[in-house]
């Protein structure tokens, strides 16, 4: 069963649990105050949105709440963790992954469909995918900021980087690779009637975990 | 070279969302005692010029600051 | 020096003011004159509309809620409902245009919250003075990260709108802003309160001096001179604590904790509740010291008239309370009980212990004044004469610079802004006509549009009425979707001058003429009037947000060419003419006014040829004309057209002219037949076949041509470079 | 009941992205001589409780700043 947290502000957790639907598993709520994940929790995805709204830094205030503990816990055994959009700030600004997510170069909001490269396909997210993905972007602060030289970035922007971010990255995983972060939405390209399906390797991989 | 460092918070009695936001979350980390939490933006400013106070305050009301919603407060440093 | 009377600097007129005492047997109280003044104030009475208004048709089969609550509400099938609602935010727009359409937008998504429906989504519609204007790129610019940074905040995608930049607006901006939600039929919540005991509980955030005066002195009257003293304190928004109220209400709802629902707009908490009184008919005893205050030291008056955003107020029974705020802590939300239903009828309110207010809540509603306005038709429009106007030496150049003009370019720049996507079900994205949202849940989609055709509505406001409506109605069209509700926001000047009433009671008749020809009822909207200053008045601009419904969401129909060899066909027999068109860029000439019979029939062939399933692509021509259509089309499909058109006036007329009544549709070559057959009585042409990198027109012996990479990039860089 | 005032502001070396788009305005509204801005926040907090500075410093270390990317200060006034 997958979880999906939910913290206030938290806007893509419903569409984050159809795409798991379509990826042909269980998607199962956890919120913010929770000090454990739900029972028979297998994986994890920290969806979209603007947690806290935004405040302070974006995903600072969520990453301080106690399901994160719980979150950590799950990571530390070895847990697949996907964190989107704000849940990838969540995941920088609790330390599961590498960086931090800053104001876009553009210093707006960009909503656009993206041409992604799978830059390392060794991760359980990754194995397996085509070389790109085509996943829209919907942010703010998208733009990351770390070291390239140690980091494991996973998905890029390819030359066009919108968002001005370091190496042009737009998906970055832990060392061992069962944590992932990603500025695009997946769950955005899950249904040939949205205009495209290729987000649903990521959530098949939480299934299948 | 003068630095400038322009200070803009939200006015007294205009909804301060962030603010708020931040005291919840002291709260919920366990930090008692906090009763208040305002936030605005700091700007620093490196200015070449002859009256660099009066450089900022155009500055601050034409794009720095927000008259209807913040007040502001220049600081020179030398 | 005489001092001028509270009455009259609170807006109220000295009739007016009269009949307060007439009314509640005695002199009223301060507090209770600037709510009189706030309820009696054009914004919240339609003092000068609401005659008018009664002419709109408002009843339909699939219409569940008409106008009178704070949203209307439709029958999409299967026990489901859609409630959509347009508003204006033009004046603190322009007082302050990040917030005031930030604070549009959130308000607007608390009328709909109001039903107890769960937004879906958002549009927009937008008049800013031209993008020479310092003061217009700044308020343009401000007021589309206002709308992105609210409606990104709270998770409900933007997914179209319309902007527009006209000398006409330097002065009067226009911000409206447009909310659709979806509800169950059985679950919609109405805003009357009832049972003698039933406690008012206000959910949300605390009660400060935002906005105060707002409703009578900021969107009653004209902008002048001495603004800076009117301005009352900027109303802020705070999207995450609507996301959280949204959530919290929506779960109340479900679980069926609310009897009735109502969100706090213009003139705060006496208008919510004396609207809530006055639907139910009975009274409401409420304690001003039971609200959460930003600020100490507000006065009863202060407290009774603000209009702090994100605050909601419910109906709760007594058994329930518990239940209630149990839910709201969980949202660490505020939530207070600050009154009980009576049967008095009067609204009473309490500060200190003291009472400070109690009047009939009907005088504050039902018993507002109502006033015809002028009706003086201004002078008939005469036809532009040809020979004034110059035409091009070069035609492929001056296509160009159609297409460079910021009415014409592309809006990419607001609406990549804007997050068109969150819920995952946004199909037809912004871009092309109508955009299309599939209904949470279901197979059936809604089809979304605002339009306005505010040129028009200057020269002929019954022709522009009309306008308007088609165009809205041929935009959902094309996509598949057919015509099935509307809501209208009213922008004009003021009514009392000049030959604006008459423009407003035209262009209601035209709406409404126009509304009937093709069965779509009004089932809400919003009227802003005192558009001007001394130095010009708005054009009479009544934006209508139109919805469709489409059966299949996988049948819906794009605006982008789609291959090679395709044939373009044009329907509808609409003229080309200059008149009023973006080409002459200025409310001149005689526009032709539609002919209700000729475009209903074009709809309904536009839905029947869509219905076959064989089309490619369907685009409504509007704005720029057929050149500027056709060149749409090729840029989203990125793939070019030649065509031929007849030589019936001058070139630059055929190519840049404007009418009602015509769409580009392109099928394959072996799905002719059917679409012919499908066009029946409409008229319908192949003008032509898509291929090539170019949009090519022949027209006689002249072939214009415009390359698609030259065009794209005009097209896609004229905004940011206007605005840089 | 204190009043402490934490700065929080980028990082030398770190990219400055809303400062550099804030000189650029400033320079496109026509100010001369801005050779540099740098924005970051002011954050006021009101606190009730034995040692102000020691709990403005945690609260700093859990939650107002990020280490990686920013640098704070912390002032008491009275
Ligand atoms: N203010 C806006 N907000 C969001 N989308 C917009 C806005 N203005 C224009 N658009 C989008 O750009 C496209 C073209 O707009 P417009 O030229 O007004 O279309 P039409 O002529 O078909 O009414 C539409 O998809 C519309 O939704
Ligand atoms: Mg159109």
């Amino acid at each position: 069963m997958v979880a999906v947290v939910r913290f206030p502000g938290t806007l893509d957790h419903d569409s984050a649990a159809r795409a798991i639907h379509a990826a042909g598993g269980t998607a199962i709520a956890a919120w913010h105050q929770d000090t454990e994940l739900p029972a028979g929790t297998t994986a994890v995805v920290i969806p979209g949105g603007f947690s806290y709204g935004d405040h302070l830094r974006p995903g600072a205030i969520a990453s301080r709440s106690p399901i994160m503990d719980a979150v950590r816990r799950h990571a530390d055994a070895g847990g697949l963790v996907l964190g989107i959009c704000n849940g990838f700030q969540v995941l920088c600004e609790a330390g599961l992954l590498p960086g931090v997510l800053r104001t876009n170069a553009t210093t707006s909001f960009v909503c656009r469909q993206m041409t992604l490269e799978v830059i390392d396909h060794d991760t359980p997210f990754t194995r397996g995918l085509t070389d790109t993905l085509s996943i829209p972007i919907k942010n703010h602060d998208g733009a990351w900021f770390g070291d390239p030289a140690t980091a494991r970035i996973v998905l890029g922007y390819g030359p066009d980087n919108p968002l001005g971010s370091v190496a042009s990255a737009a998906g970055v995983a832990n060392h061992a690779g069962n944590v992932l972060g990603l500025m695009p939405h997946p769950e955005e390209a899950v249904d040939p009637l949205l205009g495209s399906v290729d987000g649903l390797g990521l959530f098949a991989a939480l299934v299948r975990a | 070279m003068t630095r400038v460092v322009v200070t803009v918070m939200p006015r007294e009695g205009v909804l301060d969302p962030q603010g708020q936001a931040v005291q919840g979350a002291l709260g919920r980390l366990g930090f008692a005692g906090v009763t208040d939490v305002r936030l605005g933006r700091r700007i620093e400013l490196e200015l070449d010029g002859p009256d660099p106070r009066a450089a900022a305050q155009e500055m601050c009301e034409r794009l720095l600051a927000n008259a209807l919603i913040e007040d502001f407060s220049i600081d020179l440093e030398d | 020096m005489t001092t001028t009377p509270l009455h009259r600097q609170l807006g109220l007129t000295d009739d007016e003011f009269v009949r307060i005492p007439e009314l509640i047997g005695r002199a009223p109280s301060d507090a209770e004159l600037v709510m009189f003044s706030l309820m009696w104030s054009e914004h919240c009475s339609y003092k000068h509309s609401r005659r008018l208004l009664r002419r709109f048709p408002t009843t339909a089969p699939q219409v569940l809620q008409g106008p009178g609550e704070n949203a209307g509400a439709v029958d999409v099938g299967d026990g489901w409902a859609v409630a959509l609602k347009i508003e204006s935010h033009n004046h603190p727009s322009a007082v302050e245009p990040f917030e005031g359409a930030a604070t549009g937008v959130g308000g607007i998504v608390r009328d709909i919250l109001a039903l107890g429906a769960r937004p879906i989504a958002l549009l927009d519609s937008l008049r800013f003075g031209t993008l020479e204007s310092a003061r217009s790129r700044h308020l343009f610019t401000r007021a589309v990260a206002g709308i992105g940074h609210y409606g990104n905040c709270i998770g409900v995608p933007t997914v179209g709108g319309e902007v527009a930049f006209d000398d006409r607006y330097e002065d009067s901006c226009l911000v409206n802003a447009m909310c659709v939600g979806l509800v169950r039929s059985d679950g919609m919540l109405k805003s009357a309160a009832f049972g003698d005991g039933n406690l008012l509980v206000l959910i949300g955030n605390r009660t400060g001096k935002d906005g105060i005066g707002g409703a009578s002195v900021l969107a009653s009257a004209e902008l002048s001179e001495d603004d800076a003293d009117k301005r009352p304190s900027v109303q802020v928004g705070d999207p995450f604590t609507e996301r959280k109220l949204m959530d919290c209400c929506l779960e109340l709802a479900g679980a069926d904790l609310f009897l009735a629902l109502q969100d706090f707009g213009a003139a705060g908490l006496t208008s919510a509740a004396s609207e809530m009184a006055a639907k139910g008919g009975v009274g409401l005893d409420i304690d001003l010291n039971q609200i959460p205050l930003r600020e100490a030291g507000m006065t009863p008056a202060e407290i009774l008239v603000s209009e702090s955003q994100e605050r909601m107020l419910g109906l709760v029974a007594p058994s329930q309370l518990d239940a209630v705020i149990a839910v709201c802590t969980r949202w660490e939300l505020d939530a207070n009980v600050i009154g009980v239903v009576t049967s008095t009828g009067n609204f009473t309110a309490r500060h200190n212990g003291e009472i400070v207010v109690d009047i009939p809540a009907l005088a504050l509603t039902d018993d507002a004044p109502a006033y015809d306005v002028p009706q003086i038709p201004a002078d008939a429009p005469s036809p532009l004469n040809l020979d004034d106007i110059a035409a091009p030496d070069d035609l492929a150049d001056a296509w160009r610079a159609l297409l460079a003009r910021p009415n014409v370019a592309s809006k990419r720049w607001i609406y990549e802004q804007y997050d068109h996507l969150v819920g995952a079900n946004t199909i037809r994205r912004p871009g092309g006509d109508a955009a299309v949202v599939r209904i949470p849940g279901m197979q059936r989609a809604l089809a979304l549009t605002t339009d306005c055709a505010e040129r028009h509505c200057e020269i002929d406001p019954r022709g522009g009425g009309r306008a308007t409506v088609f165009e809205a109605a041929r935009n959902i069209a094309c996509t598949g979707a057919r015509p099935y509700a509307a809501s209208d926001c009213l922008n004009f000047a003021n009514p009392e001058k000049g030959n604006t009433g008459w423009r407003l009671a035209e262009v209601i008749e035209g709406l409404s003429e126009a509304l009937e020809s093709i069965g779509v009822p009004i089932v809400s909207g919003n009227v802003s009037l005192y558009n001007e200053s001394p130095a010009r008045a708005i054009y009479p601009t009544p934006v209508v947000g139109m919805v469709g419904l489409l059966e299949d969401a996988r049948t819906s129909v794009g605006h982008g060419f789609v291959a090679d060899g395709d044939v373009v066909i044009l329907l509808g027999g609409g003229r080309a003419r200059f008149d009023a068109s973006e080409w002459v860029g200025d409310a001149i000439g005689a526009p032709e006014r539609p002919d209700l019979d000729d475009e209903a029939r074009l709809i309904a062939a536009t839905l029947r040829i869509t219905a076959t399933g064989r089309v490619h692509s369907a685009h409504d021509v509007s704005d720029g004309g057929i050149a500027i259509a056709l060149t749409e089309s090729a840029l989203a499909g990125n793939v070019g057209c030649h065509v031929q058109l007849a030589e019936d006036r001058r070139n630059d007329e055929v190519l840049f002219g404007e009418s009602g009544g015509r769409i580009l549709v392109t099928c394959a070559p072996d799905a002719l037949d059917a679409i012919r057959e499908a066009a029946a009585d409409a008229p319908c042409a192949i003008i032509g076949t898509v291929g090539g990198d170019t949009v090519s027109v022949e027209i006689g012996s002249e072939i214009i041509s415009l390359d698609l990479t030259d065009a794209r990039a005009v097209y896609e860089l004229t905004l940011p470079k206007a605005i840089a």
